[in-house]
This record gives C-alpha cells, structure tokens and sequence, in this order.
C-alpha cells in the first residue's frame, strides 16, 4: 500500500519529533513546494479532533500536544519550564512575531533602544532565530521559533493575539509614513 | 512641575518607552497637544541621567529636541518649524503610535507565555553508536572553539559613542549663561552656527542649547524675543533679575 | 474545549515516546480500564489512514509509524548517524571538549545559541555524554565520551592545543555572566 503525502509526512514528523522545514520534507518525500503545501493543509484538516495538533512556523512545521493537554503533561513531563518574560523580551518578541521576519535595525527603530543583548537573550532561551537576510547578502533577520509558538500555545502565525487587527494597524502606519514623502530617515541610524 | 515625576534609574530603557508611559499614565493619546504637556517631564527624567554613559542618554537627548519643536511651537505662535523640523515631529508621532502597538500586544504575550504549552514529542531512547567525521580533528576543534570565543560580546565592553563628549544640560546652560553676559544680545541663529550644524551628532548639541534657552527662560535669567514670524530668535539677558546661578 | 478520552490518549502517548500499560492510562487520566479499552478501540479506528499507528501488546500500548515508513526512516537514521557534522556541532564540541563537564546553558551561552539540537545529534554518534549533575539535583551536563578521546589521539583535556589559553578566555568571559544575572539590562542600550 502507497501512503498518501499527508501520511507520510504526518509519519517523518512524528518519527523526527524536531522541527522540519518543508524543504526539507518535499526532498525527502521526492516531491515539490506545491504539493508540501497541499498535503499540510490536509493533514492539519485531519488532525481537527484529535489529540495533537501540527504547528507551523515560518517555513517550518511540528507535531505538539493540544494546548487543553498541557496542565496533564506538565505533571507528567521532566522538563522545566522558564515561565517568566520581562517586559523588555515580550515587547522585543512581540515585534519579531507580527513582523515575521524583521533586521535588527528595524527592531531597535521601533523600540528606540539598542536590541542587541536582548536578541542574543533571546536566541540562547530558543525563542528566536537569526537567519540570513534574503534580501541583503551580508545582513541578517530575527524570526520566531517554533519553540516561541509552543510556549505560546498557538500553532500558527494567525492565531497570535490581535493578529489582524494589529496587521491593519501597522499597515495604516505604514501608509503615513508613504504618504509623507520628505520626512527625513534621519532618526533612525541615530540608533545604529 | 520638574519634581511630578520620580524616577530610579535607569527605568527607562529607550525614549519611547519613557514617552509612552508618560502619555498614558495620563490617558492621552498620542499628538501635539499630549507630547507638549509631557515634555517637561521628559526633559527632567534626561536630567536625572546626568552621571550615565551618553550612549544611553543620546536617544533620550534627540528625542527631547524634538519634544522642545512641539512645545516650543504651542508656547510661540509665531514659531515656524522646517520641514524637516515637521518631518521629526511627524516620525516621532508614528513611532510612538507603532511603539504603543507592540507594547500593548506584549502585554497579551506576557500573559499567555508558558500558559498553556504545546508540547513536542520528546526524542526517543536511542542506543548511540560511535561515529566520528573524518575532520574531526584537535587543531580543528581549537580553531572553532577560539572562533566561538571571539564571538563572545563582553559585557563591561564600554559603548562606542556616537557623541564625542558628554554634554550635559547643565554644561550648556553654564555655557549659555556666560555668553549672554559677555555680549547682551545673541541670535538663536548665530549661536546653533557656532555649535556647528553639519552631523546629526552636532545637532543634538544645538538642541540641547535650545533646551537650555527654555529652561533660562523659565528661570528669567534670560529674555526671548522674536521681532516677526521669520526673524531669528533674540537671546537677552533679563536685567530685572539678579541671575541666581 | 474539553478533549474526549481517545484524544487524551493519544496526546498521551505522543508524548510519552515508550509503552504505556493500560492501567497507566486509566490512572493518569482518572478513569476505569472498561473506558480506556473503549477509547483506545476508537483510537485505533481513527487512525487508519493516517501516517502513525496505535500499537497493542500484552496490557501496553504505544504510538509508532506505519511499517510502510520504515524505509524512509531508515535512511533519515542513517543521514543523521553518517552526515558531516555541522560547523555548529563542532563549535558545540569544543566547548564540551575543553570544559571536560560542562552544562547546557553554559555551552548556551558560550555559543549565543541554543545548542539543544546539537546536542541531540551528537549523542546519537556517540561523542558526548548526558550525565545527572553531581552539584545539581536536577540538572545534566555533558561530557566527551571514551571513545571520542582515543579518537583524537588525547587521553585528557590538557593535552588540547593551546589549552591553557583557550580556558583562560573562556573563565573571563563566563565569569562575567554570573555578575550579570539574566542579560545586562543597562547595557541594551548602548550603542555598539
């Protein structure tokens, strides 16, 4: 018997238990980016109901536990959990989430403050990641982790708190900015 | 007044975090009106920074000079802001609106983080069996290792500045202060010249210069005086006080 | 949203890796062993066609992929046991090299990274070790297998190049992070 796409792949996550990224799942499977994408919208369908759930962050997809299970597997389970958030790393984080994918430069202008030791912090506890930039050979961007949803409870992006509305909101911001055109850039390399 | 607001230091990381808090310990929104009420308050936390390093206190000083536009700009009528003056004003606006946004989302963050996990599968049990790389070698292993330290930040690592030298507010009033008295009349215009105008860095110190005037002002050591909307500013000393300092 | 006792299970035993015997189940989950045969019937009925299997023997039962996987997951075993060792799993080593014994959120913090992944993979290739903590009850640490040192032709830390050196560098900059508890909350803003 053949198995379908969404069981395979449903098969290598559990078998990997760490994070895959779909490139890596559609060179295993033999298979293209289009038809990744199609069996994981299936397999997230077919796991409406039932005990675990498939998380998705950035590129990058896991099985985990539903969030109703969580107070019953922390009884059980061995691992610590590091509860606690200062200000500073939630406001860091919330930027790093809603943006997706965002530069240091970009942080620090909108938090008008050096991020620099906060995103090492932040790194270290696994919460994010620092990747190349695509758009800027030399540069890098911040992204969450797919850690960062699981201490989240949520499985994708949309599910974050405010998420449109938040995404609106920027945007409009955003928009001013465009329309006012002569405004000088200066402030922002003040931080650099 | 200056003593409305207490603050321990340092805790305020960044500008915008102090300005928000300011404004919504009021429940203001976020305009001209708001951010020329907080200013006062604003310029008297920089003040209490003075013994911190400037690569702290310079975000706060560019952001005061551009909390002194608006005030300045709702106590003087005549007052006219550049266009890059009313770029800054603009920016500053929608950077505290962004700022404000992720800020509160962070709160919801907050609440939500570690609550309800979802959990991965931990690794299975697996019996290691030993198998090396061929580049696995001492030399190699020494040279990632020195590489990895290298990348180490150090901590104590004293910040590059931006600002060649710290200037503090009082600095500048002192300096001010003598000036006025060694040439009665001095343009606003002739003294940003001589402070120099070219680097933003240098900006900051016509700035704190200005800050500085108002904070005269206020005290009555010094008079300001505009004759029409695009005249410069005149600087005079009030003779009708004994100057205090 | 409360879970029904099939989904319960199955969260259970995902995160649960080894058997489970029934009467587990129905102790964790504050229920009677008529229950749970019912509910893991439905399981095992829920989880045809998808890519993971409910597996029964003798009173215990576990989650494991479809025999159908087997291949495919052979060959990922294989890639992570022969693979190069990454640029990351080196540095990872190194630094248990030279410390000898040495914790996960020191090599952490050493690395600016969290290093959990590579210390997987470095234990399944036989080159480190996951020992309790003699100074703390609850904590590991990690350190090179017998193996590796023959490997490498050393039979104790200090033969390393340039050992003395390198251990010097790295007391003074760890030293530094016990003084500053969780990051350097003055410095953030510094400009680099």
């Amino acid at each position: 018997m053949i198995l379908s796409l969404p069981q395979q792949i449903e098969a290598l996550l559990f078998y990997k238990t760490d994070a895959m990224t779909e490139s890596a799942l559609a060179k295993l499977l033999g298979t293209d980016a289009r038809h990744i994408e199609e069996a994981l919208g299936e397999l997230e369908e077919s796991l409406k109901g039932r005990g675990i759930i498939l998380i998705r962050a950035g590129g990058e997809v896991m099985l985990g536990t539903r969030k109703e299970m969580s107070l019953l597997i922390e009884k059980i389970g061995r691992e610590e959990l590091e509860g606690e958030l200062s200000k500073a790393s939630v406001e860091t984080l919330s930027v790093i989430l809603y943006r997706a994918s965002v530069t240091k430069s970009e942080i620090d202008y909108i938090r008008g403050v050096n991020s620099g030791f906060m995103l090492r912090a932040l790194q270290i506890r696994g919460l994010i990641e620092k990747k190349p930039n695509p758009n800027d050979g030399r540069g890098y961007i911040y992204t969450p982790t797919i850690e960062l949803y699981q201490y989240l409870g949520i499985s994708k992006k949309e599910e974050l708190p405010d998420y449109q509305e938040l995404i609106l909101s920027l945007n409009a911001l955003t928009e001013k900015k465009a329309e006012s055109p002569d405004y000088p850039r200066g402030n922002e390399s003040a931080i650099e | 007044m200056h003593e409305s607001y207490k603050i321990k230091i340092p805790a305020f990381e960044g500008p915008l975090e102090l300005l928000v808090d300011l404004i919504e310990k009021r429940k203001l929104a976020i305009n001209d009106i708001s951010l020329a009420r907080v200013t006062d308050d604003f310029i008297a936390y920089i003040k209490s920074l003075g013994s911190l390093p400037i690569a702290y206190t310079a975000h706060f000083i560019i952001t005061a000079a551009t909390l002194v536009l608006i005030k300045s700009k709702s106590l003087l009528p005549n007052f006219l802001l550049t266009q890059d003056e009313e770029g800054n004003i603009d920016e500053l606006k929608r950077r505290l609106e962004m700022y404000a946004l992720f800020r509160e989302v962070g709160e919801k963050l907050k609440n939500i983080f570690a609550g309800a996990v979802l959990f991965k599968r931990p690794y299975p049990k697996i019996e290691p069996m030993f198998v090396p790389d061929k580049s696995l070698t001492v030399s190699r292993l020494a040279l990632v290792l020195r590489e990895a330290i290298k990348n180490i930040p150090v901590v104590e690592k004293t910040p590059e500045t931006t600002i060649a030298k710290a200037i503090t507010l009082e600095e500048m009033i002192d300096n001010l202060t003598k000036r006025i008295t060694e040439s009665m009349t001095l343009s606003f215009k002739q003294f940003s010249k001589e402070v120099g105008h070219k680097t933003k860095e240098e900006r900051v110190f016509v700035i704190v210069g200005f800050l500085a005037i108002l904070e005269l002002v206020k005290q009555g050591i010094v008079l300001v005086r505009q004759e029409s909307q695009f005249d410069d500013i005149h600087i005079e000393r009030n003779n009708t006080i004994i100057p205090q300092k």
